[in-house]
């Protein structure tokens, strides 16, 4: 497997996923935003960080790159991409995937461990998640308060498009286990397809029992595997 | 235009300095000369103060690579690797503007390790506040804690330690100290020293814009007819083009295309430029007209007096200007060559090719005045009468008391703004003794904290400065790191004064002693006078910024308790000093008297007996005692992971108050299996370390036998809300 | 030509800024705020004296780059 | 009443989001973008409608609340 992640000013996961993908086999490589021509590759991963200093909106001006075009290309053509955090949010500016990613409702900078129930794991990126889908993974954002209006919310529910919420450690989804007021304790979303997962938590940061914690590579070796 | 008297009064510049200039140049210098003096002759960039006393710090040890002097220290962590690092202070600027203040300070110690050519791989930040009833003081907190988190997380780097205090001599000049730290290879390091004649001095960044002009502020009005808009503003942080610079630094760093890199701090291009070329002993020459400037129309006055954010000066070596420009413009930076390198030893300013300046560079370093300023021994604090009755406290409603206090509270709701995750080698968080982050791709770390210690140091600044750095040790040694270095930060009132130069000297005395005893030099750091306002100065703050190894990671202990049935060990003799703690303080608003005394010796024998019990992993969870005392520390080991303890107090003299309060140093809770408490025991009696079995872990409960049993959940609640509930936010 | 464009946001999406500013405001004693609502204010300097074309690019870059459509609307203040 | 309140940074102070817009605006190809500064926009509904009191109330949160008065300037608009 084969993957590329999207190097814009302003990035600053991009070493911490590429090690991740690198530590489960994937063959990386970074990619500039400023291509015109994403390399042949089976996965693109936009990481996360502060691109354009998330002045603007976050991830607007980083939606504007002109790498941004092979990147559709290549959804169109069935690949996987992979947006986290700032990446969900470039996802979203460019429509690759709806809703929209406002301030935290404490309008804080949250940065901790968190609680995920896997609500989707017939995807390729979650596949594996089937054995333990009460996960631990860390979340670090300003903007991660994922709205969407009702209809919208209707269709992902319906049509089993939510990947990941926001529980209690025992699995419970409820408002107390919402750190930033999302929408239905959202905390990563699919597209129709399922061949695109924005998130806000971190998997590339926990991937190692001695960072207290592995589950994020589950996330990986799923992809490995699809 | 003639310089006059009050022109010179108001860039700080004293009548007596003012004939020394004259002298030192043979002529009276003009308006911009006088603005580039008062810059580099300031407190701040002369230390023409403090110079006498930071010279009798020991800065040498087998590990240090660059001590004091540059730009940040570097010690050597073995591998060919090398950890840069260095505390600064951003007082000022953070009480007038608490996010862009705590912002730009936190900017401008990370630019601080990237010009020596390491990548930071943390940050910590050591704050000070006045009471929390003071009108100001929840203002300065959500701001400056915004601040910090909003410019450390955008540039990627994780927060992984801190500290935060309140107290009332902070009221109207609150400190915010940051520390960065790096990563280099040994053979990889950057000086600012330059080398070489005719080579290029290049200016990249950010554009010069009118901010934070110095001196210039009031003087402005008289030679100025728009002085209005010419006001000096307060610097705003730009951490996007940060990150960008930090990213292109380190890529032009790759091969050898620089002599020399200093980062444009304080006194902008004014100090970057002469410190450079002073090191170097040659000359430099600079065009004004070719600085990259934001406002149209600024004067070289500004030019060479603003404080703008996010710029660095370069001098290349012949031939390396080309490449380095596609560098820097790829990350849509400003690159100019600004000019070059010269054998005159002046500083030579041009703009519109006329000559706007010609300095003696000697003149403006190492001529500037240096005081040896009168100063008077500390009156410390005696040992008077506490009240009676305060063997009658209630222990659990005190331990209550101690815990839900501002000031001994957990600190969660700062740190969550922090990513401290980032970089994916944060390998304790903060909330434990030190933090520790992984060396990229190794199994090795290193363990970092921030410590300081106001009450102690204001009533007797030579055990202060003795018991911060002791403290700093112990918080590295608790999480199984041989401490290495230190990084240190005084924050002291007005000089001129001689019972705030007495503090000063005092503190330095004990830093001294302790740093020379446990082999703990310092490498780098950074003096800030003049914390007062009308008359009332902040008590005496050092801040240590204390760095250790952990050569092997799996040799890693934590504070939280990690089983149920084991024995708990007080490693370390408590006599009860009650003086100057946090139940006296909290429980009885008893201010009084002396700090607990330091035995270097005991200090150092316990310290590196833990250190070797840990390598041994001969014990599960370590945490040292410090303010609140051993009840206090016990429950920061039970609050993680739910487990709870149940202790008998030892058959000694001294009163249950004492014992469980007592501030006493050197001291060091253990958690030791069954299995090995024989093994622990005869190695603390080998060294002689005097200790008490006092109890056991068991479940969810904290409990002192005969005295109170309580569940964890009950306490905790306490120690974790305290922010939120004065912010008033929902849990 | 100086152009402003003021960027908020449409009536039912959620605005957590403007929230906690009311939110705020109540606490400060402000009894009698009944909604505050947060937006983005731009001041553009267009190098471009025909009106016309002015106006047009104005629109486009409020529309292109300026505002989030989903959930943000625009007024376009010429002065 | 509603009123709204547009926050601007003072002049020379920096603005790295303006800073941001302009340059990306540029790299669109809209050439002739001298300037852009980026400043906040409040819509407040205020139920008082004795307008002496609500200009009172509404000068009051201004330089209390919405400004940073160190860098920033404010304007009211009473519609
Ligand atoms: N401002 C802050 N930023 C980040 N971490 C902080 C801050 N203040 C306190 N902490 C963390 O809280 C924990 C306890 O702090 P402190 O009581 O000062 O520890 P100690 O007594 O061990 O020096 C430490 O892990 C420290 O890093
Ligand atoms: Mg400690």
């Amino acid at each position: 497997m084969k993957s590329s992640v999207i190097v814009f000013p302003g990035s600053n996961c991009d070493r911490d996923v590429a090690v991740a993908l690198e530590k489960f086999q994937i063959k990386n490589q970074m990619v500039w935003h400023n291509e015109t021509i994403l390399p042949k590759c089976d996965l693109v991963v936009l990481p996360g960080g502060f691109s354009y200093g998330d002045y603007l909106r976050t991830g607007c001006i980083a939606s504007k790159s002109k790498i941004i075009n092979s990147i559709i290309e290549h959804v169109k053509k069935g690949g996987l991409v992979l947006g986290i955090c700032n990446g969900f949010q470039i996802l979203i500016e460019t429509g690759l995937l709806p809703g929209v990613l406002l301030r935290n409702k404490k309008l804080k900078f949250l940065s901790k461990n968190v609680f995920l129930k896997v609500i989707n794991t017939d995807n390729r990126f979650c596949s594996n998640y089937k054995n333990k889908d009460i996960i631990k993974l860390p979340i670090a954002h300003n903007e991660g308060n994922f709205f969407a209006d009702d209809s919208l919310i209707k269709k992902l529910e319906d049509r089993n498009l939510i990947a990941f919420k926001y529980c209690d450690s025992q699995g419970k989804v409820e408002k107390i286990s919402n750190p930033n007021g999302s929408s239905n304790n959202i905390a990563g979303i699919l597209n129709d397809k399922k061949n695109i997962l924005g998130m806000m938590p971190h998997p590339e940061r926990l991937i190692d029992p001695i960072l207290s914690g592995e589950d994020g590579s589950i996330l990986f070796t799923s992809l490995l595997k699809s | 235009m003639k310089i006059s008297t009050e022109i010179i009064n108001k860039h700080g510049i004293s009548s007596e300095e003012y004939k020394k200039i004259i002298h030192l140049i043979g002529r009276e210098p003009n308006l911009l000369e006088l603005g580039i003096f008062s810059a580099m002759w300031n407190e701040h960039c002369s230390y023409k103060s403090s110079k006498k006393y930071l010279k009798t710090l020991p800065t040498k040890n087998v590990k240090v690579i660059q001590g004091p002097g540059e730009n940040a220290g570097v010690i050597d962590i073995e591998d060919n690797d090398a950890l840069v690092f260095k505390i600064e202070s951003h007082n000022h600027p953070s009480f007038i503007e608490p996010y862009q203040g705590a912002a730009t300070g936190v900017g401008g110690i990370l630019r601080d390790v990237f010009t020596m050519g390491a990548r930071p791989i943390a940050t910590l930040n050591s704050i000070h506040f006045g009471d929390t009833s003071h009108p100001k003081t929840k203002n300065l907190l959500s701001g400056v804690v915004s601040g910090i988190g909003g410019y450390g997380n955008c540039i990627g780097v994780p927060t992984i330690g801190g500290e935060v205090k309140f107290n009332s001599s902070y009221n109207e000049n609150i400190l915010v100290n940051a520390m960065a730290v790096g990563l280099a290879k040994k053979n990889k390091i950057f000086y600012s020293k330059a080398e070489g004649i005719n080579k290029s001095v290049i200016y990249v960044g950010s554009k010069t814009g009118r901010d934070g002009i110095h001196g210039a502020s009031m003087a402005s009005a008289e030679f100025d007819d728009n002085a209005e808009e010419k006001k000096p503003t307060v610097q705003v942080g730009d951490p996007f083009t940060e990150k960008l610079l930090l990213e292109a630094c380190l890529e032009l760093m790759k091969d050898d295309s620089i002599i020399s890199i200093q980062d444009m701090g304080a006194a902008g291009l004014t100090s970057s430029s002469i410190e450079m070329a002073s090191k170097g002993n040659i000359g430099i020459e600079i065009n004004l007209n070719k600085v990259p400037c934001r406002e149209k129309n600024m004067t070289p006055y500004e030019m060479m007096l603003s404080e703008s954010q996010e710029r660095m000066l370069l001098i290349l070596n012949s031939g390396k200007e080309k490449n380095a420009e596609k560098i820097f413009s790829k990350w849509g930076l400003d690159f100019s060559v600004i000019g070059k390198t010269t054998n005159t030893k002046n500083l030579v300013l041009i703009f519109d090719k006329k000559e706007v300046a010609n300095l003696p560079l000697n003149s403006l370093s190492k001529d500037a005045p240096v005081y040896d300023r009168k100063w008077k021994k500390s009156i410390n604090s005696k040992k008077i009468d506490p009240p009676k009755d305060f063997y009658n406290k209630d222990l659990y409603e005190s331990l209550k008391i101690v815990l839900s206090s501002a000031n001994n509270s957990e600190k969660n709701w700062i740190w969550e703004q922090y990513d401290q995750t980032v970089m994916g080698d944060s390998i304790q968080l903060p909330g434990g003794d030190s933090g520790v982050i992984r060396i990229h791709g190794k199994n090795k770390g290193v363990a970092l904290t921030v410590d300081s210690s106001t009450h102690y140091c204001l009533a007797n600044p030579i055990v202060g400065g003795k018991q911060v750095v002791c403290e700093s040790w112990r918080n590295l040694i608790a999480v199984g790191s041989t401490p290495i270095a230190i990084t240190n930060c005084l924050n002291f009132g007005n000089p001129e004064k001689e019972k705030i130069m007495g503090q000063f000297v005092e503190t330095i005395d004990g830093i001294t002693q302790a740093c020379t005893y446990l082999d703990y030099p310092v490498v780098s750091g950074n003096v800030s006078f003049y914390n007062e306002t009308k008359n009332k100065s902040i008590s005496p703050t050092p801040t240590i910024g204390g760095v250790g190894l952990i050569k092997n990671l799996n040799n890693m202990v934590t504070k939280n308790f990690k089983e149920i049935g084991n024995h708990i060990l007080i490693i370390g003799k408590t006599s009860g000093h009650l003086y100057q703690s946090e139940f006296f303080r909290e429980v009885l608003d008893f201010k009084e008297g002396p700090p607990p005394e330091i035995n270097l010796f005991n200090e150092k024998n316990n310290g590196l007996t833990v250190l070797n019990l840990i390598s041994k992993q001969l014990v599960n969870s370590v945490h040292d005692i410090s303010s609140g005392g051993i009840l206090v520390a016990l429950s920061e080991m039970c609050f993680p992971s739910k487990i709870g303890a149940k202790i008998t107090l030892p058959k000694i003299n001294i009163k249950l108050h004492e014992y469980l309060f007592g501030e006493d140093q050197s001291r060091y809770i253990a958690e030791v299996k069954e299995e090995n408490i024989e093994k622990v025991s005869r190695i603390l009696n080998d060294n002689s370390i005097y200790f008490e079995n006092i109890g056991k872990t068991q479940e969810k409960y904290m409990e002192v036998k005969n005295e109170f049993k309580a569940s964890l959940d009950e306490i905790e609640k306490l120690y974790k809300y305290w922010f939120h509930n004065y912010f008033g936010e929902s849990i | 030509m100086k152009i402003s464009v003021t960027v908020t946001l449409k009536k039912d999406v959620l605005d957590p800024q403007g929230k906690v500013v009311k939110q705020t405001l109540k606490n400060l004693g402000y009894e009698n705020i009944e909604d505050v609502r947060q937006g983005k204010f731009f001041e553009i300097e267009l190098n471009e004296n025909d009106q016309v074309k002015a106006k047009k690019i104005i629109e486009e870059i409020s529309k292109k780059l300026l505002t989030n459509t989903v959930i943000e609307d625009y007024s376009i203040n010429y002065k």
